[in-house]
């Protein structure tokens, strides 16, 4: 049984230290455990590594945190649509490392696989092999790349039981699954939590091992950063993926 | 007359076989999606972690858990399989997917592509292209053949940071197509939009490229 | 849309040459692909090179493999229970190299995911290391390993659909879903095949896209190694976990 | 009086602590599961890809796709989930799992562990071992404290190739539990089985330990 919270607040206020490294979840706005990060602004925490895919919009997600200031640097794939963070980032204020998002989502899987560096072939060539070994197995080069861990993982699931399974919704798993398991503290904020014995256990996304705490979030709020949809009177049977109107 | 956009995704388009699993990058690529041909099947990854991307949602359908690497909401389709992004990583870089389709700033007659970053602007990062062009089996990049200042973009070497060295497979642009025939051979070209001359497209071109008699 | 077959001969007849590396699924006999295994002795293909966590028993699995002398090399991390394996061996007839499990299932997920390398604790200051490089991360050594691939995976799943999702069943699992992403071919036996749009997209174990072949087998044997039971007498909620009587 | 096997499994148990994600392995450490204190909730884990092992099952329960690492066919409980064997040894090389139990032929005053082969002898494997005893936070062995031709089990350096080098936190014999506060540091004595005196423990111990008072 893992400790439930119905505030985000209190799942947070006694692991959280000045200086700590963060890992959050989620790619773009979808799948972020935003209760979670919001509860984090009144709590005042600083100093902090925020290791993310994203970093939130202006003033959703991540973006609040660096609204605030809390964050000192982060280590992203992709930090696009971010007037503060560009701001900040211009005027020295924030650090940033950027890393491939294929290598930041190994980094962190092998953070908890107990997998300290491994070889990729991304970034050959590219200034993110400077300073890194690059060795050749089988006539072709490849980049070392080291693990990522984090004091604190907070993730957005679907689903729990009380055990602290995890399942998540379409693409919200993105980074939430390797990220959960690369904290010393994991948090997971999740829609529902069920009784033990609900889930199917071939159907488990994430064992509850990874899970330190359960935030109960029924309702959040899913900001779309880019609502595009077709219209209902196109014959949808030929309608091609992707294809549609962004409005 | 030089080629449009959507002339561009349908020559890409071409590229497509029966059974190919595919990445497509933002803009034109995405385009390619509208002319995969009838009875051909062709699954598009998308590498926030899904096989199978369906098209834009009816209105009444937007799942905000449910987006494409460029963030837009889509759908699902009878056969999408959902999974994480190290598992998405591990498919691209695993040499699985078969083909990617993506822009590009630059491109070298190596095949070094860049499409990332151009310094002193500012720099978003590189999401996942640097992954997509190391770890997919075939590169093909499509953009403009010359920039808006009129500068050549198939390049004898880049000028910008790169994406990735030695990884393009063939280029697509509004004045031609050139392709390698094998990484570390040099680009030969093998079409010519129409009304596009030999001397035309050299002259808009920087890198060395084979054209045949 | 995957090709479907009927008959484990046809499904491999002309994927199979003589010295070809196979990885086959399995730990012990739970989960392993039975009827592909079995279909390999009268197509006579020799000289193989098998990862496969366990060699089979004798004359079961693996171990007709190596009773009509098919296998050349096996790299496993466990052998035991095969008289006919431990005879081969012992007489220089069959190569064998020890891998740790856990390295194993590493490796094989690093040959499927584009990783040639990484680095493990497993196996520092033992025989396991011998030769390979050790390099200190944090003040700790590791060993590296290296990736394994495969020329064809034979793989046993639960369920697949048309378009070769898979779904695997309880412990039946364990290597098969690393080593189907690490042959250049992997062909899935399978005990039932559904229509495409039968699963749930977030409840997909394996994607389609490591398949390449299915096999059809409705009625596979599926051994049990050591068949230990308990008593519905005693009362079960007090039953303690794995206490119970080996028969 | 020596401790019986019951015994040691039963002081074995006693590191337990709610909570507690362990792995078992096969003889005495089995035996473990069978002691875990009334209302302690302590999950065990299954190298080849469970968590949550249940007890034995029925005889008409019985699954062959349900095995534990030893190959017997267990049963699931509400909370267990299955994974890949690639999932697994994440979990236990990434130090997730707290406690594992397991025996030995040999150990050092170094906390070297030999248990996976004898020269001479056909060598069936190492099976998962290595990888616990290298990943999991607490490593605890049970064993003999001499081997049946009377020699020391608990040695100066081990003589029989190991499994893992300064790995073991904990010995518990037949004679003694030994404990190493941190790795790095000196087995101490914490522990006798009644009626065993130091001097005759010493006698058959070769490593050097750490005996208080």
């Amino acid at each position: 049984m893992k400790p439930i919270y119905h505030d985000a607040g209190e799942a947070l206020r006694d692991v959280l230290r000045d200086g700590m490294t963060l890992m959050v979840g989620g790619f773009g706005l979808c799948g972020i455990p935003e209760a979670l990060i919001d509860a984090m602004v009144p709590l005042g925490v600083t100093g902090l590594t925020c290791i993310s895919n994203n970093a939130g919009i202006d003033g959703v997600g991540l973006g609040k945190l660096l609204r605030t200031r809390q964050i000192a640097k982060m280590i992203s794939s992709y930090v696009g649509e971010n007037k503060e963070f560009e701001r900040q980032f211009l005027a020295g204020e924030l650090q940033l490392e950027f890393c491939p998002q294929g290598s930041l989502a190994e980094r962190c899987r092998a953070g908890g696989a107990g997998i300290p560096a491994f070889f990729t072939r991304t970034g050959v060539g590219t200034v993110v092999a400077d300073g890194k070994e690059v060795r050749s197995f089988g006539g072709e080069d490849y980049v070392m790349e080291t693990a990522l861990v984090a004091d604190l993982s907070l993730v957005k699931g679907w689903k729990a039981d009380e055990a602290g399974n995890l399942i998540f919704h379409r693409t919200a798993r993105n980074f939430n699954q390797p990220m959960a398991t690369a904290g010393k503290v994991c948090v997971a904020e999740v829609e529902e939590i069920v009784p033990i014995g609900s889930f199917d256990p071939d159907q488990i996304h994430l064992p509850g091992i990874y899970i330190q705490r359960l935030l109960l979030n029924p309702q959040p709020d899913k900001k779309i950063e880019f609502r595009t949809t077709r219209q209902r009177a196109v014959d949808s049977a030929a309608a091609p993926a992707a294809a549609g109107s962004e409005i | 007359m030089a080629w449009d956009r959507n002339d561009i995704a349908a020559r890409a388009a071409r590229e497509l076989r029966d059974g190919y699993y595919v990445n497509l990058g933002i803009g034109i690529p995405t385009l390619v999606a509208n002319n995969i041909p009838d009875g051909m099947t062709v699954t598009l990854q998308s590498e926030n972690g899904m096989l199978g991307i369906g098209p834009f949602p009816y209105d009444d359908e937007v799942d905000p858990d449910l987006i494409n690497a460029g963030k837009q909401t889509i759908s699902v389709l009878p056969s999408s399989s959902f999974f994480s992004s190290s598992d998405s990583f591990a498919m691209i870089r695993g040499g699985h997917i078969d083909l990617t389709i993506l822009g590009a700033m630059e491109v070298s007659e190596d095949g070094d592509l860049a499409n990332w970053m151009i310094p002193g602007k500012v720099v978003k990062g590189m999401g996942g292209a640097m992954d997509l062009v190391a770890g997919v089996r075939r590169v093909v990049v499509t953009m403009d053949h010359v920039s808006k200042n009129g500068e050549a973009k198939v390049r004898r070497a880049c000028s910008l940071p790169l994406t990735g060295k030695g990884v393009v497979d063939m280029v697509i642009t509004d004045l031609c197509v050139l392709e390698r025939p094998a990484k570390g051979e040099p680009f030969r070209l093998i079409e010519l939009a129409p009304g596009i001359t030999t001397d035309e497209l050299l002259a808009k071109t920087e890198a060395r490229i084979v054209v045949d008699g």
